[in-house]
């Protein structure tokens, strides 16, 4: 893949958790891919899997959900709701052969940069391997 | 052993007695269940009340107009019923209503649940090429040996849960040799007992699962197998789902012919959902071309989010496309992957919780921690 | 009218004759191609196949190499064209030319839309075809190839065959509307005030044996687009009026026949209620109907919920009540917020699951009820909607001229 | 478009300024996008950075402003003041955060400008769809209701007190004091005695500021924060219903003991001087340490974790009370033989260790066994167990069983009716047992002592006096409070009453109008997480200021 070719991913992130632990990777100057595009919302259990839906048939190589830690969500337990939708996203794209690599959901702490910068890195690689979104190009969508 | 109703009348006109008796001995205000609507086959389900009427009544009639989970919920929905009624469904209509009542769309309040051992039903395809009436004989024969008959919808020929979960009574047809002349009903709860007190008929006693329901159940497992295998080969991957959904119209007739899908305003269809010229614009630069109306494959995604796991492969959706998009096979393979996962079996009880609304701290435990 | 018609014979139509060599599907898309080579056009909306399948979707195309795959006149209806272009422009212009490629009740369908606002035509040329009719669309997914070669032979021919879709049978609107009012009902309001005509351009293909395709220049767009391709607009245009005019008056004589035998099978209310015996209430037919834009139908929404007891207290009434509810309430309840404008394209049969001949029924009702307000839908795009009228006692045997009434006032507001 | 939009760049001296191309980003965007003005400030935050702001804002006249700076967790609110005062609503703002995420994070300067760029463009296309939201604020009620009047209850209710603060301290039984009350003594060596809880007792009940009652049960609790109502049933629950309205919630429940009955191998209520902690404090309590035939018991077991393997946890208190018996009746009866069975030690305190070795040498046999089994042998008690794998057993006289901890019978019913969590074990959860160990998620509602789980005296009264100064500190008499302005809202129209959103909203936010057949948001209680949204199918739910169309925006720009 050259430059214009990056991978393309969006990072849905809860602000309390993983956007803190992102925040914490630019304070520490760690090095994060730039191919992810971090949205943040409040918390995990709002993203809808609508949004991921949207996002991965709008041609986005990757999409990362990222959220507290089960147990220490902000908000109790939002994180259970999102783990939950994350599942059932994963087993409707497994039995319909769609690429459920690309979908992925990570818990990042408030104090986890290290852990977002191994993440990111890792996932941007693995997208990167696995090439671009055929449905970039698909029109009959 | 359970106890049982015996009527030695054929098994349409054992029902149609005992309805007869519950109407005439107000035990109940009225029924629902299928009725004629001409002499061509086309039927409909109606709330019964007179006793002449339910005369044109055929409540084992192979054929589903509409899920009458659908039905007893429109009927439910403001209100439980205070004048108890009963309903005739078959199993996935009842569990379908079942998880309507989880969702509130309804109540099961007063309504005395009449289901059967499914033998399934006729696409509505059938009525319209004239063939329905000619088929039936063949119909019986295949309920009566346990046997599938080839031409009943693709979701019925596969599906294993013909014995109804929560009913009050079930008629016992699969694998009955003799239902031209006797009507056996199971009297599967307290309630279905209390209604069928001084009822016509002998008390017997009498299994819901004997060797012949096991048969059928093996040749449906068999079939279901099959139709998944068949999937699995040629139907995954995002080619083969971009082209079994190519000829998709966005009528989105699956979704409202959907037992599932009770939303009143479908997302898919409400404005968040349309179109904004800016983005498709950048869209269009993109790619080149764009199919119009676009998000076709975005509805049926979503879709499947929001009714897969609840999904009780009744195939309406299949028979109401108009374009012979194989629906409720697609829905019916990955409802029964999600079920698996989620471990829910829905319509098996009304106390479980729909998947969507709950969680279990310890499940999944690795996700996310990779 | 009548005064039009003189001027119009004074001073003949002309349009473009263009060589259809290697046949009119080429003909057709080498012209769209030019159009975009030249940019006159930034995108064409055109019904295509979709890849490695039978079927047929409408494409946005920007990059021509899409053309190939394209089909002006596909054996199927698959979406109505109004819908099609509605569900792009809805929410305003996107700023870019679009060329849309339409059968000729699809551009009357688009134009009824506009008048609903629910389709911006600032940027938006609507190019019409002759058209064969179309075949139907169930029919057509069991055994595309058998019914796509029978339509082959028909289009070529342009044969009234009894396997096209009934309402394409007696379709005598084939053909570009305005261009030949000789048929067609004077209007209620003035013309004199605003004609702004169905489509911009036509495309002419009877008369010709297919061996050449017509261009008409219908609005100053259409002849715009002519003139920046090159294509002055000085040919005559007679062989395809005639034959036109010939065809029209043959599937006219249809039509009759068609009227009074389906007036015999629905008058009254039993045979209307039993029309619709087999109706399952998926209400599909108001889902594909073009002219039935609104987002939530009123016969969708919960307004017509009752309690439980008032639902056994209907049954008793009657002995047993059908169940969903209101099946002939919907199809009237419709009938009477749609059936003004309804264009007879076909869509509502073509998706009944159940084939019941909605869109015949609708057609017979629509054509009676357009002439008494001397309305054709979609003809001419400065005419109003009849709405004002719609409250008066047309409908007095419909069981719901209240609602009628009250949606009505709406829309006329909305349009006002 | 109607309005005029503003883009900022902040320099953040060298942070952004040095990483970042700010000419490019200026060029792109004013190129590409439908903006009034973008301007470059070296420090946006600062004083003369908030003057300018403030100003151009005046000038330019803009209806939404755009700042790319740094994290929102800096100084999205500083922005946001600084638009109020230049009279645009704070929330037709945005600020995107182009230092943490673009400028630290991607070494490639070329990459972090465009990164940048992409970051700003979906702001723009954000704010556009952004409504103006205004605060509210709420009336709110200073009074505070402790339920339960026990040692946390009655510390609770003292320290609000104390600080003028109007409480109804309710007890469900005839009088106060809890189970602390049942004791016969407190722990010698940790230096208090059980006068203390009498006085606290006394104090409570002259208190003016504390209205007491007695035999009464708090059967409904609606609404929120600041604004509680409250029902109450006297006569345990059967009197009449009183109304009382309080802004704060402190559950004081406490806690049962595990019915050794439950578990048969103990014998106990078979097998005579068989007898729970509890008796033994009554018959420390008459002075009379006597079996049942009258005569001082020879020999005692103590048994401890009675019921810990079932709970699965940890009582805590029961190994010191059962020292402080073993001290007792070494002390009373001189030549008494005590046997201690325990599985664990629990010794947490500084002085416990020393109180332990003391009754070692008093003769006190600690015996650190398995589960132990009880049965009657001629007239004895013979309690049976397990040693290094070899079975043993013990004749004695008495034994006395220490059993565990379990929850109140009403902390499920309470639970439901304040909304509240309850963990595994049965016992109220808190928010965060170690960051926040006295909070529930229902903001004003607040748990001490044993409701939470075992604890001991000590710990009771910090929890309790912990909540005091949360209470004082945020439910101050005359201050309005403001509730989260980002909540969720229902749209009507397309709400079809599944109540899905109800089954996942963790705060009681939502109600079903069962006339309309709609949810409803309580606006006041809603936190805003969002849950509710992911999780309806009807799309009839929208997060303010996350609504869909705002976070679509956003997908776009990140896929342009």
């Amino acid at each position: 893949m050259n430059k214009e070719n990056l991978p393309r991913i969006v990072g849905f992130l809860c602000t309390w958790c993983s956007y803190t632990g992102a925040d914490l990777a630019g304070t520490s100057r760690m090095k994060i891919p730039p191919t992810i595009k971090v949205i943040r919302v409040m918390c995990s259990g709002r993203i809808d899997p609508l949004f991921v839906l949207k996002a991965y048939l709008r041609g986005a190589d990757g999409i990362m959900m990222m959220g507290c830690h089960p147990g220490d969500c902000h908000y109790q337990k939002g994180n259970y709701n999102a783990r939950r939708r994350y599942v059932m996203l994963q087993s409707i794209f497994k039995t319909l052969g769609l690429d459920e690599d690309r979908i992925s959901l990570w818990w990042v702490s408030a104090s986890e940069a290290p852990r977002y910068a191994q993440v990111t890195n890792e996932f941007s690689e693995k997208i990167k391997q696995m090439g671009s979104n055929p449905l970039r190009e698909e029109i009959f969508l | 052993m359970p106890k049982a109703l015996k009527i030695n009348k054929s098994v349409d006109e054992g029902i149609k007695e005992l309805l007869e008796f519950l109407i005439q001995n107000e035990k109940i205000k009225g029924v629902f269940t299928l009725k004629k609507m001409n002499d061509e086959g086309a039927v409909s389900y109606s709330l019964i009340t007179d006793l002449d009427e339910l005369k044109e009544a055929v409540p084992l009639y192979p054929f589903m107009p509409v899920n009458a989970g659908k039905v007893l919920s429109a009927f439910s929905l403001q209100a439980a019923t205070k004048e108890r009624v009963a309903a005739v469904l078959r199993p996935c209509e009842l569990r379908a209503f079942v998880e309507l009542v989880k969702r509130v769309q309804g109540s099961l309040e007063n309504i005395l649940l009449i289901s059967l051992t499914c033998g399934g039903v006729y696409t509505l395809k059938s009525l319209n090429n004239g063939n329905l009436a000619k088929q039936l004989p063949q119909y019986w024969e295949a309920v009566k040996k346990a046997e599938i008959d080839p031409d009943i919808r693709v979701t019925c020929r596969s599906c294993e849960n013909f014995i109804p979960h929560l009913a009050d009574m079930t008629v016992a047809a699969v694998g009955k040799k003799d239902i031209d002349n006797e009507c056996v009903i199971l009297l599967n709860s307290q309630k279905g007992e209390d209604f069928a007190l001084n009822a016509p008929g002998s008390a017997i006693t009498e299994e819901m699962e004997t060797a012949d329901t096991e048969k059928l159940k093996k040749l449906r497992v068999e079939q279901k197998e099959k139709l998944f295998d068949d999937f699995d080969k040629n139907g995954v991957g995002t080619k083969a789902f971009i082209k079994t959904f190519a000829a998709c119209l966005g009528c989105h007739a699956c979704s409202h012919a959907c037992p599932i899908c009770f939303c009143t305003l479908c997302d898919f269809d409400s404005k968040s959902c349309e179109y904004q010229p800016l983005s498709f614009v950048s869209e269009l630069s993109q790619k080149g071309g764009l199919k119009v109306p676009p998000g076709n494959i975005f509805f049926h995604l979503g879709r499947m989010t929001h009714m897969a796991v609840s999904c009780i492969s009744c195939g309406m959706c299949s028979d109401v496309c108009p374009v012979n998009i194989p629906v409720a096979t697609v829905f019916t393979r990955v409802g029964d992957s999600l079920q698996k996962v989620l471990d829910y079996i829905p319509g098996r009880d009304v106390e479980e919780a729909v998947p969507s609304g709950t969680y279990k701290e310890e499940e999944f435990a690795e996700v996310g921690e990779q | 009218m009548k005064s039009a018609q003189k001027e119009k014979k004074s001073n003949p139509q002309k349009g473009k004759i263009l060589p259809a060599d290697e046949g009119t599907r080429k003909a057709v898309l080498d012209f769209l191609k030019k159009s975009l080579e030249k940019s006159y056009f930034d995108v064409l909306l055109i019904p295509a196949k979709t890849p490695e399948t039978k079927s047929y979707s409408w494409i946005l195309l920007k990059d021509e190499s899409l053309l190939e795959q394209a089909d002006p006149l596909p054996p199927v209806m698959t979406v109505q064209g109004g819908n099609a272009l509605s569900s792009i422009t809805k929410h305003g212009d996107p700023n870019l030319r679009i060329g849309a490629l339409m059968r000729p009740c699809e551009i009357r369908a688009a134009v009824e839309l506009f008048k609903l606002n629910q389709i911006d035509l600032d940027n938006i040329s609507l190019i019409s075809i002759d058209c064969p009719g179309a075949m139907p669309l169930q029919e057509y997914m069991v055994e595309p190839d058998k019914i796509a070669d029978s339509f082959k032979t028909i289009s070529e021919k342009w044969e009234i065959s009894d396997t096209l879709r009934p309402v394409c049978q007696i379709c005598h609107r084939f053909s570009l509307a305005s261009l030949l009012p000789s048929s067609e009902p004077e209007s209620s309001s003035d013309q004199s005030e605003r004609v702004l005509p169905a489509s911009d351009l036509h495309i002419g293909l009877i008369g010709t044996e297919n061996k050449n395709i017509f261009f008409i220049p219908v609005t100053d767009k259409g002849k715009d687009i002519l003139e920046k391709l090159g294509l002055s607009p000085e040919d005559s245009l007679q062989d395809w009026e005639s034959k036109v005019e010939e065809m029209r008056k043959s599937k006219l004589e249809k039509k009759e026949k068609f009227n009074q035998e389906w007036q015999n099978k629905i008058e009254g209310t039993d045979k209307f209620v039993a029309a619709f015996d087999a109706c399952i209430n998926c209400h599909n037919c108001m889902r594909v109907c073009p002219i039935c834009y609104c987002q939530q139908c009123y016969f969708d929404s919960q307004f017509l919920n009752l309690s439980p007891g008032d639902y056994l207290e209907r049954a008793e009434k009657r002995g047993a009540l059908r169940f969903p509810l209101d099946t002939i309430l919907f199809h009237l309840g419709r009938m009477s917020h749609m059936v003004l404008s309804c264009v007879a394209c076909g869509a509502c049969e073509d998706a009944c699951p159940m084939s019941i001949p909605v869109a015949q029924i609708f057609t017979l009702v629509g054509d009676q009820t357009q002439k008494d307000f001397h309305y054709v839908p979609g003809r001419n795009r400065g005419e109003p909607l009849p709405l004002q009228d719609f409250v008066e006692d047309e409908f007095g045997e419909v069981e719901t001229p209240s609602e009628g009434a009250e949606v009505s006032t709406e829309e006329a507001e909305k349009n006002a | 478009m109607n309005g005029s939009i503003g883009v900022y760049v902040c320099e953040c001296g060298p942070n952004i300024k040095d990483r970042i191309d700010i000419d490019k980003v200026i060029e792109e965007i004013s190129s590409k996008e439908d903006i009034k003005t973008i301007k470059r400030f070296s420090l946006l935050c600062s004083n003369d950075g908030k003057k300018f702001l403030e100003d151009d804002i005046k000038k330019e006249e803009l209806t939404h402003v755009v700042v790319a700076a740094c994290s929102p967790k800096d100084h999205e609110k500083t922005f946001m003041n600084v638009c109020g005062k230049a009279g645009v609503n704070p929330y037709l703002f945005q600020l995107i955060n182009i230092r943490e995420q673009c400028a630290w994070m991607i070494p490639d300067k070329e990459e972090a400008t465009s990164k940048a760029i992409k970051y700003i463009r979906a702001g723009i296309h954000r704010v556009v769809l952004h409504n103006p939201l205004e605060k509210i604020e709420i009336e709110s009620n200073p009074d505070v209701l402790v339920i339960g009047g026990g040692i946390s209850g009655l510390e609770a209710s003292l320290s609000l007190a104390g600080k003028e603060r109007k409480v109804f301290l309710v007890e469900k039984t005839e009088s106060l004091g809890g189970m602390a009350k049942k004791l016969s003594q407190l722990l010698p060596h940790q230096g208090a005695n059980l006068s203390t809880i009498e006085e606290k007792i006394k104090q409570t009940e002259k208190d003016e500021n504390i209205e007491v009652f007695t035999s009464t049960e708090v059967t409904d609790v609606k609404g929120f924060l600041g604004n509680f109502e409250v029902s109450l049933k006297a006569d345990g629950g059967n009197g009449e219903e009183q109304k009382i309205k309080v802004g704060a919630i402190v559950v004081a429940t406490g806690f049962r003991l595990f019915d050794p009955k439950e578990k048969p191998q103990y014998g106990y209520g078979k097998i005579e001087n068989v007898i729970t902690a509890l008796e033994f404090e009554d018959m420390i309590e008459s002075g009379k340490i006597l079996l049942k035939n009258e005569k001082p018991p020879k020999s005692v077991a103590l048994i401890n974790c009675v019921g810990r393997d079932d709970k699965g946890y940890c009582s805590k208190v029961c190994c010191l009370y059962s020292i402080k018996f073993a001290h007792h009746l070494k002390d009373k009866l001189s030549d008494v033989e005590v046997t201690d069975f325990y599985i664990d030690l629990c010794l947490p305190h500084k002085d416990d260790q020393n109180y332990y070795e003391e009754a070692k040498k008093k003769g006190i046999h600690f015996l650190r066994t398995g589960e132990v089994k009880i049965e009657e042998k001629g007239g004895k008690i013979e309690v049976r167990y397990k040693k290094d794998g070899k079975s043993e057993s013990i004749s004695v006289d008495m034994a006395v069983l220490a059993p565990a901890m379990v929850p109140g019978e009403d902390t499920s019913k309470l639970a439901e009716m304040l909304n509240i969590p309850v963990d595994k074990t049965g016992f109220f959860k808190e928010v965060h047992e170690i960051l926040d160990p006295i909070s529930t998620p229902i903001e004003g509602v607040y748990i001490a002592g044993c409701a939470l789980g075992p604890k001991n005296i000590p710990e009771s009264i910090v929890q309790s006096q912990a909540i005091s100064g949360k209470i004082l500190s945020s439910l101050i008499p005359g201050k309005k409070i403001e509730p989260e302005v980002k909540v969720s809202v229902i749209r009507e129209e397309f709400c079809t009453g599944c109540q899905t959103c109800l089954s996942v909203c963790f705060y009681g936010a939502i109600s079903f109008d069962s006339f309309k057949g709609v949810s409803v948001v309580n606006e006041a209680i809603c936190r805003g997480c969002g849950s509710c949204v992911g999780s309806c199918p009807s799309g009839a739910i929208w997060s303010k200021h996350f609504t869909y169309p705002q976070l679509y925006q956003e997908v776009l720009a990140a896929l342009k």
